[in-house]
């Protein structure tokens, strides 16, 4: 029954993550004055993929570190609970927390730092470099917001952490912290003004540089798994939660075209800019938020 | 100052007095004479103004030398001085004058040496030396 | 052959006819796929590559056809060669192109890449790109608008769903001694490394 | 049982020094652990009390208490090991002179009971302290000593005043005596009297404002002829000082000044070696250092204190002279004594010794030193004296960069001379060190030893007369 | 009434660097090695002030001699000097605390009868030992140079073993002897933000090392600052945290350590920018190099995790957000010179293969054994809880419940080591499955340079692997950039100038002639008989 259970829970993160990757290049799109591909696109490219004739690689570590990136994203599926309440799609998030999970979104990276740099590509390296140089900052401010959510709730558990919003959502409960941890989550998700990581000209798609085939098609799979887990994550923290399987949708939806829109009109900050703005008005936000606790 | 040894107050006083002027002249070129054979003489002379110091203050005119000869079979204060001083004194000169003719072989043997005897010409000591 | 819309229109049906009838349900799905995303590494070797901003962006937005810039060879399918090359261009050309995974397929943008165009009697320019590296599709003029690479890009399309054997990337493998010959009679002792050398690696 | 045995030993060697001219080192070390012998045979008959009287009050009394036979057994203790040391090195007359003198002198010092005598014996001492520092007979053996003499007839001549207008005042010259009548002295006249006695022996002592002569002359004589200025010497002084300052009842506010000369000189000489280069001159300045400690403990007069600067006069003693010995070592391999000699030479063992007996000196556990250092501050902690705690330990770390800067020795390197150390200086130096660990792994008797000897130090004048 | 001796910490440190000597049994210096291991053994049995200090001065000398075989000077003179700084306040402590309660023995030690001042003059000091010891920022400066200088198994010993005795000291002197005292709480709230400031400046100092001893070293200090946070709570649940943080940090620098000292033997080289591509040369050390980064950025999968969130959630429980997102702030800075240490040796470009040497086969044995009780720590989390909770009861808090090994719990929460292992490993078997299964075939590259380097060809010699010099970007963010470029050195420098220069003035005095000498003395003698009166 439990993995049942889990399955599901992947294939609606899969489903939902490709989904709503497919509506954020549309909607970006619209924003454009475009119409953008269709909503499956994204999936199409990640089956292309899969089925490419070869892809390159250059040893076992390489071959490993999306392996290792797409374990994390499920891991992280797994242990976020879906729902607020009821027995299903909880996953198993009774063994683990919100601080578990919150170091589970860095171990898919580092490992997938490992592949990149075992292909000995520079580029490969200046993104990683970036996207840990700006994660310093990025994780900062969230990490204040959840410090204060937990001590709200008296506990790391995802179902008291939802349980204690049952009257008011922390959003609206601590608007500050909320803001710190939506900033961030905006930098979680890799969209602008946050994707100098991956800067296609600048430093050559960076981390992505060498990875080609299945490989690729992996990446952007978790990729969209993990997306949904971070909105996942939002929800759960700050929104109260969901019900019920609709209500999970259209939280996460609302989140998503938010953080879409916000995307989709600014310029990339450089990585320096990204770390000083993070650490300036965010992680103020957080810590004032705190100081009002 | 000195009014307890006996009657001769004043000579004992006029005693010290100039033996401390001389101590002083001695002192004087012990810290300002620059030829070692000078700076040792003035030691010499500090130490005999100090003995004369002693002595003197012990010098009581009624009284005896402190010699044992006959009829006097024991040392008596009311009627000697006191032997003591004079031993002390002797003794003391001839630490002093050995003290000096060691000084003086040391500064024999130096200024053989480096060809002179100047204490501010004295340099071999000192760091990196 | 006739000309004009209309048999053309026909051809591509008749085409169609054929790869349903050759094809298992698998192949065909995925060689659906492949001719419905298509990542494109935009080498702008000439003026062509002022052409192709817009066919990405707004006005002509041919993401509408799955079709995506990427920057890198590795992640590409297609690769556009954006007009005339000189041989300091080429040896990163053919590099790039040797670094895709196959299925890979090359669009030759604008008459330079046919024949050398404009640059016809030039010394320090190639004249035939498909002596060079196997070309699947031209798109013809000088330049071509944006409207005429998207046409290209649905002609290559169909090229792709046919998956016949006639693909440039197979017959690169094929009669890779040809292109190498001519590769090496262009660069002399300054040669890329081997492509087969490259890609005789073991198989994880 | 005689204690004018310790000054007639040596005489008698001395005057019977044409029959055995081809043997003096062998004399020297069977004259000292005779002598180390007749120290140690003492211990039971404490305190012991000897008068050569002509008439009293005209007698040359000796008296060798708790205090006194604790610095006898160590003067002859290291006496015997310095002797040892220069076995290997064959007969040098003018070493045994000076040496043998210079026992007479300290133990003269430290026994007698006559102020007159401390007189004869503090020349004595200083006479052979001369002559020692002039045994190299260069050009700065010959300057060491005469400035040595210099600054010690200078000394003399203060401390005889001392003893003439004592002598004026009251008439007599046995301690016990003078501190009976002292108090009836003029206090003006006791000022004077007091003071001149402080010039003289603080100068020979080593205090701050009077010891800035020290160096020189550690560094114009020999490292070994070192290890007794800084073991026995300066020790006898300072002892003879205390032992005074005790007996005469010196006001609280005069205690405090030797108080303050101590932490002077300790602060004084602890930065001036900390930029020094030549060797002789750092462990003078560690000497100096030590002996500001000590004199800073004695200074409260206080019976743990004063235990505790008695160990680290005997920890001080064992260790410098460990130290200088090994640098003697060096000094006569390298000609040279300039603190890079220490990065030169490959002698494990000896470095080891060096390394050990600077980490005694330091008051590093779990060496001797350290003992005597944690009794000091334990003390001056009860007593509340925290200032003096924090500073010592303060300056300690200036202390510690100087010694070990020497002991980067132990670095592996290029250019470095083998070193060859004779067995027997191996077994001594070895010895020395393994004293040094063993009284500081079990430091309980020497603590007693060093509690009773403070009691009777402190104790005043208990011998009967 | 007080067992302390026989605790987690004592037998830790004795089997560990049993492990560590292991290999070094042939060497010179091993006695000095094994009187290292005595001293520890002193401190930790010690029973009372002055047997502790023994051992901690033995240890201090001990490891400085055996330092002196490869420390420059002036790092030796550092080394020395700032552990007898730290030693010497921690016996001007001792002098205090004898001087009111007239012992120096554990069980006559009564705090309660300390009169404030003399309590907060007492942790004021023996703060001092403790910081130098676990080299808090602005006293940190020995640590660094004498982790780099050492020889690379000492190194080992120092990071592994060497600087946990400032927290043991902590522990004995303020949780156990002094837990009466009337310590002034605001000195623990300073010992806190010390703990994170050191943290925080630690890391990003370890990110923009080049060279690999020295960025561990910072990483250790890093680790250390946290441990001295949670420390500073003086709580069980924190005191557990930080027992439990030491365990694992001993274990993962040990890895570290001996994993690059087997890299120094193979390579003969130090930084990372003559580094690189080991991974293929030495696999099983590139493994156990990313066990132990891992577990040092304490993710999840391995024991490094466990602590973390034993300190987030004491932290938590003390509602200490502040502290607690600077703790994580810093934490996840660490991710940056964890990548930046595995990036440097194993991966990028390619080594030159002929210059290379065979690493000793005993350096693995330690590695081996640390991976494989991180591995079992992040299996079984609550497995070392028990032994930690003995301390903990012993000296009066509330044990952590055990009952499940596989569970780590804790007021805050809890997580099952064991899902979550089994839960990625089922992800990563299904994962590789699918992408081996998949219709896409791997190609590995023949040649390594066959990069995609825009159209490029590299050659061997074309430098790629600048990325040695990550973190470069830290010198451009303007609030990272003033940490990264003062040094606390130069304070401690110009103080040592100041001392010589007095020292130089002092030493004059004892050069005069003998004149002068004799005309000071005159001179002291007149002030003295005119002032004196």
């Amino acid at each position: 029954m439990l993995l049942l259970d889990l399955l599901l829970m992947l294939l609606i993160a899969y489903g939902f993550g490709f989904l709503y990757y497919g509506l954020y290049r549309n909607l970006s799109a619209r924003v454009h004055g475009r119409f953008g591909p269709s909503l499956a696109q994204s999936f199409s490219d990640s089956i292309k993929l899969f089925v490419k004739e070869e892809s390159t690689t250059f040893g076992w570590m390489f071959y490993l570190g999306p392996v290792i990136m797409a374990s994390g994203a499920v891991l992280n599926v797994l242990f976020i609970p879906f729902l607020n309440q009821g027995e299903s799609l909880q996953g198993l998030s009774s063994y683990g927390n919100l601080i578990v999970v919150l170091y589970l979104m860095v171990l898919g990276p580092l490992g997938n730092a490992l592949g990149v740099g075992s292909s000995g590509n520079p580029f490969g390296v200046m993104g990683v470099t970036r996207g840990l140089t700006r994660l310093l900052a990025l994780e900062l401010p969230f990490y204040l917001a959840a410090i204060g959510v937990m001590i709200d709730a008296g506990s790391a558990d995802f179902g008291i952490i939802m349980q204690a919003q049952s009257t008011q959502s922390n959003m609206f409960a601590h608007p500050l912290l909320f803001a710190a941890a939506f900033i961030s989550f905006l930098g979680f998700m890799g969209k602008s003004p946050f994707d100098v990581v991956g800067a296609p000209q600048e430093v050559y798609s960076g981390p992505a540089t060498e990875f080609s085939g299945k490989f690729l098609a992996l990446l952007m799979s978790q990729s969209a798994m993990f997306s949904f887990a971070k909105l996942l994550l939002m929800v759960n923290l700050f929104w109260g939660g969901a019900d019920h399987l609709g209500e999970l949708v259209a939280k996460t939806f609302v989140l998503f075209v938010a953080a879409t829109f916000i995307g989709s009109v600014y310029a990339r900050f450089s990585t320096v800019q990204s770390v000083e703005f993070l650490i300036r008005i965010p992680t103020l936000l957080g810590i004032v938020g705190l100081a009002l606790l | 100052m000195f009014d307890a040894f006996g009657s001769s107050a004043l000579l004992h006083q006029a005693i010290t007095l100039l033996c401390f002027i001389i101590f002083g002249v001695a002192l004087f070129g012990v810290l300002v004479k620059k030829n070692l054979f000078n700076i040792f003489l003035a030691f010499s002379i500090a130490e005999a103004a100090l003995f004369l110091f002693f002595i003197g203050n012990h010098y009581a005119a009624q009284l005896q030398a402190p010699i044992l000869f006959e009829g006097l079979s024991r040392f008596d204060p009311a009627v000697m001085v006191d032997p003591l001083p004079q031993a002390m004194i002797l003794t003391t000169i001839v630490i002093g004058i050995a003290v000096l003719a060691l000084a003086l072989t040391f500064v024999i043997r130096y200024y053989k040496l480096t060809g002179h005897m100047r204490i501010d010409e004295m340099d071999e000591l000192g760091e990196d030396r | 052959m006739d000309e004009g819309f209309i048999p053309y229109q026909q051809s591509l049906e008749d085409e169609e006819q054929s790869i349903k009838s050759t094809q298992s349900v698998i192949e065909q799905a995925i060689a659906w796929f492949r001719a419905h995303s298509m990542f494109v590494l935009a080498y702008g070797t000439g003026c062509g590559a002022i052409e192709m901003p817009p066919t990405f962006t707004s006005r002509y937005d041919i993401e509408r056809l799955g079709v995506v810039g990427v920057a890198t060879p590795r992640q590409a399918d297609i690769l556009i060669v954006s007009g005339y090359c000189s041989p300091k261009t080429l040896k990163r050309v053919i590099r790039s192109y040797e670094q895709m995974s196959e299925p890979k397929y090359i669009i030759g943008l604008g008459s330079c890449t046919i024949n050398g165009g404009m640059y016809w009697d030039s010394y320090n320019t190639i004249k035939k790109l498909d002596d060079f590296l196997p070309v699947d599709m031209y798109v013809n003029g000088c330049m071509p608008r944006p409207e005429a690479l998207i046409e290209g890009f649905v002609k290559l399309q169909e090229k792709i769903r046919a998956n016949s054997s006639e693909a440039g990337y197979i017959q690169y493998r094929t009669r890779y001694a040809h292109y190498r010959a001519n590769q090496e009679r262009l660069f002399g002792t300054q040669v890329q490394p081997r492509y087969e050398e490259n890609f005789a690696g073991m198989n994880l | 049982m005689s204690l004018l045995y310790f000054v007639l030993l040596p005489l008698l060697a001395l005057f019977l020094m044409p029959l055995y001219r081809k043997h003096l080192h062998i004399i020297s070390v069977m004259l000292n652990l005779t002598l180390l012998t007749l120290a140690l045979t003492c211990t039971h008959t404490l305190p012991m009390v000897e008068r050569v009287a002509v008439d009293l009050p005209f007698a040359i009394t000796f008296v060798l208490e708790r205090a006194s036979w604790l610095l006898l057994t160590l003067f002859t203790l290291i006496m015997s090991l310095v002797s040892l040391y220069h076995l290997r090195y064959g007969n040098d007359k003018a070493l045994f002179v000076a040496s043998t003198m210079l026992g007479v002198g300290v133990s003269g010092l430290i026994l007698s009971h006559d102020l007159f005598n401390i007189y004869i014996f503090f020349e004595i001492s200083s006479i052979s302290a001369y002559l020692l520092t002039a045994l190299n007979q260069d050009v700065k053996a010959y300057g060491g000593a005469i400035r040595y003499m210099i600054v010690g007839a200078f000394a003399s001549l203060f401390l005889l005043l001392g003893i003439m207008l004592i002598y004026l005042s009251i008439g007599v010259l046995d301690i016990g005596a003078i501190a009976e009548r002292f108090g009836l002295i003029e206090p003006r006249l006791q000022f004077l009297i007091l003071l001149s006695l402080f010039i003289g022996f603080g100068i020979k002592a080593e205090l701050f404002g009077l010891n800035f002569w020290v160096a020189d002359i550690y560094q114009a004589s020999r490292s070994s002829v070192g290890s007794l200025f800084s073991a026995l010497l300066s020790k006898s002084y300072l002892f003879v000082l205390f032992h005074l300052t005790y007996l005469l009842h010196v006001s609280p506010s005069q205690l405090f000044f030797l108080g303050l000369i101590g932490a002077l000189t300790f602060v004084a000489a602890e930065f001036s070696a900390f930029k020094s280069h030549e060797s002789k001159r750092i462990f003078a300045f560690s000497t100096l250092g030590q002996i500001g400690i000590i004199t800073l403990a004695l200074s409260y007069a206080d019976a743990m204190l004063s235990a505790a600067a008695l160990m680290l006069i005997l920890t001080h003693a064992v260790a410098k002279t460990a130290l200088f010995l090994a640098l003697d070592l060096l000094e006569r391999h390298f000609h040279s004594s300039h603190s890079t000699i220490f990065a030169r030479f490959h002698a494990p063992f000896l470095m080891g010794i060096i390394a050990l007996a600077g980490l005694s000196l330091l008051g590093i556990p779990p060496f001797a030193g350290f003992v005597a250092k944690l009794s000091i501050l334990t003390g001056l902690a009860s007593l509340e004296a925290y200032g003096a705690v924090a500073l010592i330990l303060l300056i300690s770390l200036i202390e510690a960069a100087y010694l070990f800067r020497l002991l980067t020795g132990f670095r592996q390197g290029t250019g470095k001379e083998r070193l060859y150390v004779a067995w027997s200086h191996k077994l001594l130096l070895g010895f020395m060190v393994l004293l040094l660990l063993g009284f500081g792994l079990m430091p309980e008797p020497l603590l007693q030893l060093c509690q009773a000897a403070a009691a009777s130090m402190l104790g005043g004048n208990h011998v009967p007369l | 009434m007080f067992h302390f001796e026989a605790t987690l910490l004592a037998h830790l440190f004795f089997g560990l660097s049993l492990l560590v000597i292991l290999p070094l049994l042939r060497r010179r210096d091993l006695v000095l090695h094994l009187l290292l291991l005595l001293s520890l053994g002193i401190l930790f049995y010690a029973s009372s002030l002055a047997t502790l200090f023994i051992g901690w001065e033995m240890m201090g000398w001990s490891s400085y001699f055996i330092l002196a075989s490869s420390a420059r000077v002036a790092t030796l003179q550092r080394y020395i000097l700032f552990n007898l700084g730290g030693a010497f306040a921690l016996l001007g402590a001792i002098a205090l605390l004898y001087g009111f309660m007239g012992s120096l023995e554990y069980r006559d030690i009564d705090a309660s009868l300390l009169p404030p001042w003399a309590m907060n003059a007492i942790a004021l000091l023996l703060f001092v030992a403790v910081f130098v010891k676990s080299g808090i920022i602005g006293l940190h400066d020995w640590v660094v140079d004498s982790y780099s200088e050492a020889t690379p198994l000492f190194s080992a010993i120092l990071s592994a073993i060497l600087s946990k005795a400032g927290i043991y000291l902590f522990i004995v002197m303020f949780m156990v002897l002094l837990k009466e005292g009337a310590t002034e709480p605001l000195l623990f709230e300073i010992m806190a933000w010390l703990g994170v400031i050191t943290s925080i400046v630690a890391t990003f100092k370890a990110i923009s090392q080049d060279e690999m001893r020295r960025l561990l070293a910072y990483s250790s200090i890093a680790q250390i600052g946290y441990i001295i946070t949670i420390l500073a709570l003086m709580q069980g649940f924190a005191l557990e945290a930080a027992l439990y943080h030491t365990l694992i940090h001993t274990l993962i620098k040990l890895l570290l350590f001996m994993n690059i000292a087997s890299i120094i033997a193979i390579t003969q080289k130090e930084r990372f920018s003559e580094l690189g591509g080991m991974i293929y040369h030495a696999p099983v050390l590139f493994l156990l190099l990313v066990i132990g980064i891992i577990a040092l950025a304490g993710m999840p999968l391995l024991g490094g995790f466990n602590s973390k969130f034993l300190i987030y959630t004491a932290l938590l429980e003390e509602k200490r957000a502040l502290l607690l997102g600077a703790v994580m702030f810093s934490s996840a800075s660490a991710f940056l010179y964890c990548y930046k240490l595995v990036y440097g040796i194993y991966l990028g470009q390619r080594p030159q293969e002929a210059s290379l040497h065979v690493s000793p086969k005993s350096y693995y044995l330690p590695q081996l054994l640390s991976a494989a009780l991180l591995v079992l720590l992040a299996l079984l989390p609550s497995l070392p809880v028990g032994y930690l909770s003995v301390i903990g009861v012993e000296l009066g808090f509330a044990p952590l419940d055990d009952s499940n090994l596989f569970i780590l719990q804790s007021a805050f929460g809890s997580f099952h080591g064991g899902a979550l292992m089994g839960a990625f490993g089922v992800a990563f078997v299904a994962l590789l499955g699918l992408l081996q299964l998949a219709h896409s075939k791997a190609k590995k590259v023949k040649d390594p340079l066959d990069i995609s380097y825009c159209g490029e060809v590299p050659r061997s010699e074309t430098n790629l692997h600048f990325g040695y010099g990550m973190g470069y970007e830290l010198h451009r963010i303007s609030f990272i950039a003033p940490l990264l470029r003062h040094h606390s050195r130069v304070l401690w420098d110009r103080l040592s100038l100041i001392a010589s220069d007095f020292s130089a003035l002092l030493s004059s005095l004892y050069s005069l002639s003998a004149q002068h000498v004799t005309l000071l003395a005159l001179l002291l003698f007149t002030l003295l008989l005119l002032g004196g009166q």
